[in-house]
């Protein structure tokens, strides 16, 4: 009941008094844009994390994919930006579709197999410029339109975007744990065997969580060039892409789902506000430091451990 | 209903399970027993789909399952415990077996969960977190409990006796004596205790050096010398 | 004391009024630099940086009237970065925008910085879409053309027949290789083209192909520093017979004299200025002369470039303000007014904010120091031809 | 057309010496620990630049870096062991985010220290060019394609023959049987840290002295060691020496045959084969699927 309280009065927010009072900061308003995209990809790779029990460091390869996709289709079929979009998330599906041998491929080697197909496809998107505008890469990608009276290619229009769209991916990955498969995925986390012979078709359950993660990752990499209007292969493949939403769900806890986001919004900002200023060449430095305390100190992330604080509190009171 | 046709299972150059051949009917309790280290288990893992074989045939319901996955065969009617329990992680008694009768019978039915976690003495446990708060006999009853969920035609006990204590072994004896005719299965049950086999198998097959040298009536396989050899010669008397 | 303050405050912004109505004052301006300082430009950034700086302190001593003041933000070589950086500037009352590197920060910074109406200058970025958008408030000195222009001309003086081109696949190396070929084909010439990937370190193979089966006269190389190391060292290990060695930025430079001594004698690259520099105008001297008492070095073309376009700008505000413009998009109207000769040779904007007079000069490593060979005008050396490192 | 095959062949080989080097490192810390230190090739970047910082400021040949790389690196790798044996739970995923994070400090500490800028060696000794018949190549690369062969030999030698390599080869295969003979296996994975350290020490200061590095370049080195060890299949030595030549190989034939801008397209699409094809690598036999 209380936690269903505290879900509206965050919604309040983030929908009514953001956009009514920052609205007008571009500067902050843009961070908040910048953060939401890193927490959708951050939800995304806890969701293949936590479910289907593989970590990723080629994430930015989705990303990349549903950029390009949805890119090129605005501008050379035309097609409406919010299909574009969607297209873009199946585009990343269809090339997670080249990744299903690794799926047999434990730990590090998934991690880093998948890796390796992020570097392929950053040289295809460089090499075949006939489509992809090569290094030179796509510019003026369409905007985001105006819809109900509202312009939607403005700093508050993108934002309540991404916000939704972000928080559609959290409903959906809370339904996904909720239900029979999520149950299987996350007996399947230390007890493979196990539930493989109860009639688990683990492999298909994993290739499942891939490809709802790579959508989820293509839709957030589309919406982003919308947004920046521009797309190079160097920014779409981006390891950044990655860097930061592993930084940011393994502090917020990539065990829970708001964790991710949580941990994308604090994660970002304090590096963009806090540490920046600290040290302005390399502040990224942090962002590593913290990765390795949070592995070392808390790898269940910072809500699980607030959460368990509060609880105690309770307790106490 | 399962018929193992001259199976070997290798590793790297050791051979596990040499040229076996046994059968199990839908009527019947077989036993299997034999030294440690004789491939049991082994033989087990390759019929369930863990262990893949070198040479041979397995065929379930007149299907040669050889090359099916291990999910596959578990949807087939192929169940199996686990020596060490595995309970499933993170999830509730009830969660264990609500994910095995989904995956493994294909549908959902609370009532006959309600029924076998009754039959395993597991009724009050059943919000239990599986992995944490079960006592050895309840982790053995629920290995138990979860190959039933998945509606099988052929159950494979693994040492479901092993390591409890005697007022435990009692009640998990009767369990077994029933679980037969209750739930229409067909049984293979590995175990040690020349006793328990005796009391509970129609049918006894012995495996030593990963090959079967004995399959018949109990009293008449237990009688046989070579089996005897084999059993003190590796120093297992049955009562341990 | 707090009356006090409260009409100390009052009388400040009466006064304030007042002279903001009559005469433009002489007031400080706030310019904002978006510049990477880390990732992957940090390196070009930092000099762009310190142009700027000098810029700065140059400005503020000689105008005697305005003063400028710069607040400086990292874009991290990130597209999203630069964004932000401008829109934070914005939000922080800057007037216009100086710096940018990389066609791909520029773009979307300057994109963000038109529809805030901020005027951005730059000469981080040679790549042909960014004025062939057509803004009102792009302005930058340098573009590919004059890059090209000078690479041809120094090809044409040298009277070779044949080259081969060997070129970064990034944006800007490949798009004035590729230019560079179209142009040197027209001509006549036998071209021969051969794409690396950035991330390469031996390139003798590359080479090797270069000196077995192209055999050309010049080998020209479109690439950066750590690009033209391998492709020198690999080709002192092979000598190809080959005439000339040429490149293009970020190698006529001292700092690759000083740190490669036996790599660079004799390679051609662009070069603004020679080294030792001899500034001949007083704007040079003064150039050069803060540029060393600040960073205790000679400058390089960077600092050159960022000087240049933030002298411009800085100009641009003064008379803006002069004419109470400022907030009227003055800035960009008086910097397309602009016709001065610079560092870089005369600037003149068209109505897409490009430089129209810019052609770069070619330098030549030269027993330690640089000599402009091309073109002719601005020569105070002659070509060594042929002449190779080996 | 064959001489510049031959040239391909050669500058492969002379490329696959140096990345064995880096290779077998990264190998070694898998064998005896279960755990891919995504730091390694900031390892070696910090001993390449520990070799230009000796040579810039004492003006002496990079090789003379090698004893102060070689305490640097080594007592870095040791910090970098004691955190990752402070991981209690699913150490195999948790231990690849740490290196990760160790990673990211490393290269951002480089670049704070030294500088964005490229740095190369300025020895002429090193640059001269050695010609061997129609093969061209510097005189670093030689030399330091005999000095990693000779450390591969040692280090061969070592596995097989003294006491505390056979224990770093048990651990490697049989941990809990290792526990049993004797061997305390945390120490032979410190062990194991010390030895590739070393190894990355060597190839730091090689790769300074031939090629052209830069704070970025860490990240490179530590996906081609991975992509070598793969190649080979865990835990032979041999089997990464020919995993290192086949991708310097493969990487010079594509620039010769096609082009330079899929060369790490090559790498890449080799490394992706082999693990589909023959996923224990070319000499393995450890498994590493699910």
């Amino acid at each position: 009941m209380k936690t269903n309280a505290s879900i509206w009065v965050l919604l309040l927010v983030a929908y009514g008094a953001i956009p009514l009072t920052l609205g007008s900061n571009h500067y902050v308003m843009s961070l908040l844009v910048a953060a939401l995209v890193i927490g959708g990809i951050a939800l995304a790779w806890a969701l293949l994390g936590n479910l289907g029990g593989m970590v990723s460091f080629g994430h930015s390869a989705f990303f990349g994919v549903g950029a390009y996709v949805s890119a090129l289709l605005t501008l050379k079929a035309g097609t409406p930006i919010v299909i574009a979009m969607l297209l873009g998330g199946v585009g990343a599906l269809l090339a997670s579709l080249v990744m299903l041998p690794v799926l047999r491929l434990r730990g590090p080697y998934f991690a880093l197999a998948i890796l390796a197909y992020a570097h392929i496809f950053k040289i295809i998107a460089t090499e075949w410029t006939a489509v992809t505008g090569g290094s030179a890469g796509l510019s003026s990608i369409p905007r985001f339109p105006t819809a109900f009276g509202f312009d939607f290619s403005g700093k508050v229009g993108s934002y309540l975007i991404i916000l939704s769209v972000v928080l559609i991916f959290a409903l959906c990955y809370r339904l996904i744990r909720a239900s029979d498969y999520g149950i299987a995925l996350r007996a399947m986390h230390d007890s493979e065997d196990a539930t493989r012979v109860i009639g688990v078709n683990s492999v298909l359950l994993k290739a499942l969580m891939l490809f709802v993660s790579a959508f989820m990752t293509g839709v957030i990499g589309a919406f982003n060039a919308h947004y920046i209007n521009f797309l190079e292969p160097d920014y779409a493949f981006n390891g950044l892409w990655v860097t930061l939403p592993i930084v940011a769900a393994i502090f917020g806890g990539y065990r829970t789902i708001l964790g991710p986001l949580i941990g994308a919004v604090t994660v970002y900002l304090i590096d963009q506000l806090v540490f920046k200023s600290l040290i302005p060449y390399g502040h990224q430095l942090i962002l590593g430091a913290l990765l390795v305390a949070m592995i070392l100190f808390s790898p269940s992330g910072l809500v699980p451990l607030l959460r368990a604080s509060v609880r105690r509190n309770h307790a106490a009171g | 209903m399962l018929r193992v046709e001259e199976l070997s299972v290798c590793f790297g150059g050791l051979t596990a399970v040499n040229k076996v051949s046994l059968s199990v009917g839908t009527d019947e309790v077989v036993g299997l027993v034999g030294p440690n280290g004789a491939g049991k288990t082994t033989l087990f893992n390759a019929v369930s789909g863990l262990a893949r074989p070198s040479s041979g045939r397995i065929i379930f319901d007149s299907v040669d399952v050889l090359r099916a996955p291990l999910h596959r065969r578990a949807k087939m009617g192929i169940g199996r415990t686990f020596q060490i329990p595995q309970p499933l992680h993170e999830l509730t008694v009830r969660e264990n077996l609500l994910v095995a009768q989904r995956f493994g019978a294909g549908q959902v039915d609370q009532q006959k969960i309600d029924e076998i976690l009754e039959f395993t003495n597991l009724a009050p446990k059943g919000d239990r977190e599986a992995a944490k708060e079960l006592a050895l006999t309840e982790l053995k009853a629920l290995e138990v409990a979860k190959a039933l969920a998945t509606n099988p035609k052929l159950l494979m006990l693994d040492e479901v006796l092993a390591g409890l204590e005697t007022s435990g072994k009692r009640r998990f004896m009767a369990m077994l004596k029933e679980l037969h005719q209750k739930f229409a299965v067909g049984i293979l049950i590995i175990e040690h205790d020349i006793e328990t086999i005796s009391n509970l198998c129609q049918r006894v097959v012995v495996l030593n050096f990963g090959k079967l040298i004995a399959d018949g009536a109990p009293d008449q396989v237990f009688r046989d010398p070579e089996v005897i050899k084999s059993y003190t010669g590796a120093d297992h008397a049955g009562s341990r | 004391m707090n009356r006090l303050y409260k009409k100390t405050v009052g009388l400040t912004l009466l006064a304030g009024l007042f002279l903001g109505c009559g005469v433009a004052a002489a007031k400080e301006f706030l310019v904002g630099v978006e510049i990477p300082l880390t990732g992957s430009l940090a390196r070009v950034g930092a000099g762009m940086n310190e142009g700027i700086s000098v810029a700065v302190d140059i400005f503020n001593k000689t105008n005697g009237k305005h003063t400028i003041k710069t607040i400086v933000i990292d874009d991290e070589s990130a597209p999203a970065k630069a964004i932000a950086a401008v829109e934070k500037l914005a939000s922080q009352e800057v007037v216009a925008i100086s710096g940018g590197y990389g066609s791909n920060n520029i773009a979307p910074a300057s994109d963000a910085a038109n529809k805030l109406g901020l005027p951005y200058i730059t000469s981080g970025g040679v790549d042909d879409s960014l004025v062939a958008r057509g803004y009102k408030t792009f302005f930058r000195i340098n573009n590919t053309v004059g890059y090209q222009k000078a690479m041809v001309g120094l090809i044409d003086a040298l009277k070779v027949k044949s080259a081969s081109i060997v070129y970064s696949t990034k944006e800007a190396t490949a798009n004035l290789a590729k230019d560079v070929e179209k142009e040197l084909t027209t001509k006549g010439f036998k071209v021969g083209m051969h794409a690396f990937d950035p991330a390469i370190t031996d390139f003798k193979p590359i080479i090797n192909k270069i000196k077995l089966q192209d055999k050309p006269e010049v080998i020209l190389m479109c690439g950066y520093e750590n690009d033209y190391v391998g492709i020198l060292r690999a080709a002192k290990v092979l000598k190809p017979k080959v005439k000339a060695m040429i490149g293009v930025w970020s190698l006529a430079t001292a700092k690759m004299a000083a740190d490669f001594p036996d790599l660079m004698p004799w390679v051609y690259g662009t070069a603004l200025l020679p080294f030792p520099a001899e500034f001949k105008t007083a704007d040079g001297k003064l150039f050069a002369e803060t540029y060393q008492k600040l960073y205790n070095k000679e400058p390089d073309y960077l600092g050159q470039f960022g000087y240049v376009q933030s002298l411009l700008l800085f100009e641009a505000i003064a008379r803006a303000a002069d004419n109470d413009t400022l907030h009227k998009g003055g800035v960009a109207e008086e910097l397309r007014k602009t016709d001065r000769e610079t560092l870089v040779g005369r600037v003149q904007f068209n109505d897409k904010g490009d430089n129209i007079n810019f052609v770069h000069r070619m330098g030549q490593h030269q027993n330690g120091k640089i000599g402009i060979v091309w073109p002719s005008e601005a020569a105070n050396a002659k070509p060594n031809f042929p002449a190779v490192p080996w | 057309m064959l001489e510049l095959i031959l040239q391909a062949l050669f500058s492969g080989v002379l490329q696959g010496g140096s990345y064995a080097l880096i290779a077998l490192g990264l190998a070694l810390v898998f064998g005896t620990m279960k755990v891919i230190n995504l730091a390694h090739g900031e390892l070696v970047l910090l001993a390449a630049y520990i070799a230009y910082t000796v040579e810039s400021s004492l003006g002496v040949n990079p090789v003379f870096a090698i004893p102060l790389a070689l305490l640097i690196v080594c007592a870095a790798a040791v910090l970098v062991y004691f955190l990752v044996d402070l991981i209690r739970q699913d150490r195999e995923l948790n231990s690849l985010l740490l290196t990760y994070g160790i990673a990211i400090i490393l290269t951002n500490a480089i670049q704070l220290i030294w500088s964005a800028d490229i740095r190369s060696t300025g020895s002429a000794w090193f640059q001269e060019p050695v010609v061997i018949g129609p093969l061209y190549s510097m005189r670093s690369e030689l030399v330091f394609f005999v000095v990693s062969l000779a450390l591969m030999t040692g280090l061969w030698w070592w596995l097989s023959r003294s006491w505390y390599g056979r224990a770093v080869r048990a651990v490697s295969s049989q941990r809990d049987a290792a526990k049993l003979m004797g061997v305390n296996p945390r120490k032979t994975e410190l062990v194991s840290f010390i030895v590739a350290s070393i190894l990355a020490s060597f190839a730091g200061v090689a790769l300074f002295s031939y090629g052209v590095i830069q704070p970025s370049y860490g990240h490179v080195l530590t996906v081609k060691a991975f992509i070598i060890t793969v190649l080979a299949g865990m835990g032979s030595i041999p089997g990464v020496l020919v995993g290192a030549l086949l991708l310097g190989v493969t990487e010079a034939l594509t620039v010769t045959l096609a082009s330079s801008a899929l060369q790490e397209l090559a790498g890449m699409c080799l490394f992706l084969l082999v693990l589909f094809v023959m996923p224990n690598g070319l000499f393995g036999a450890a498994g590493r699927r699910g």
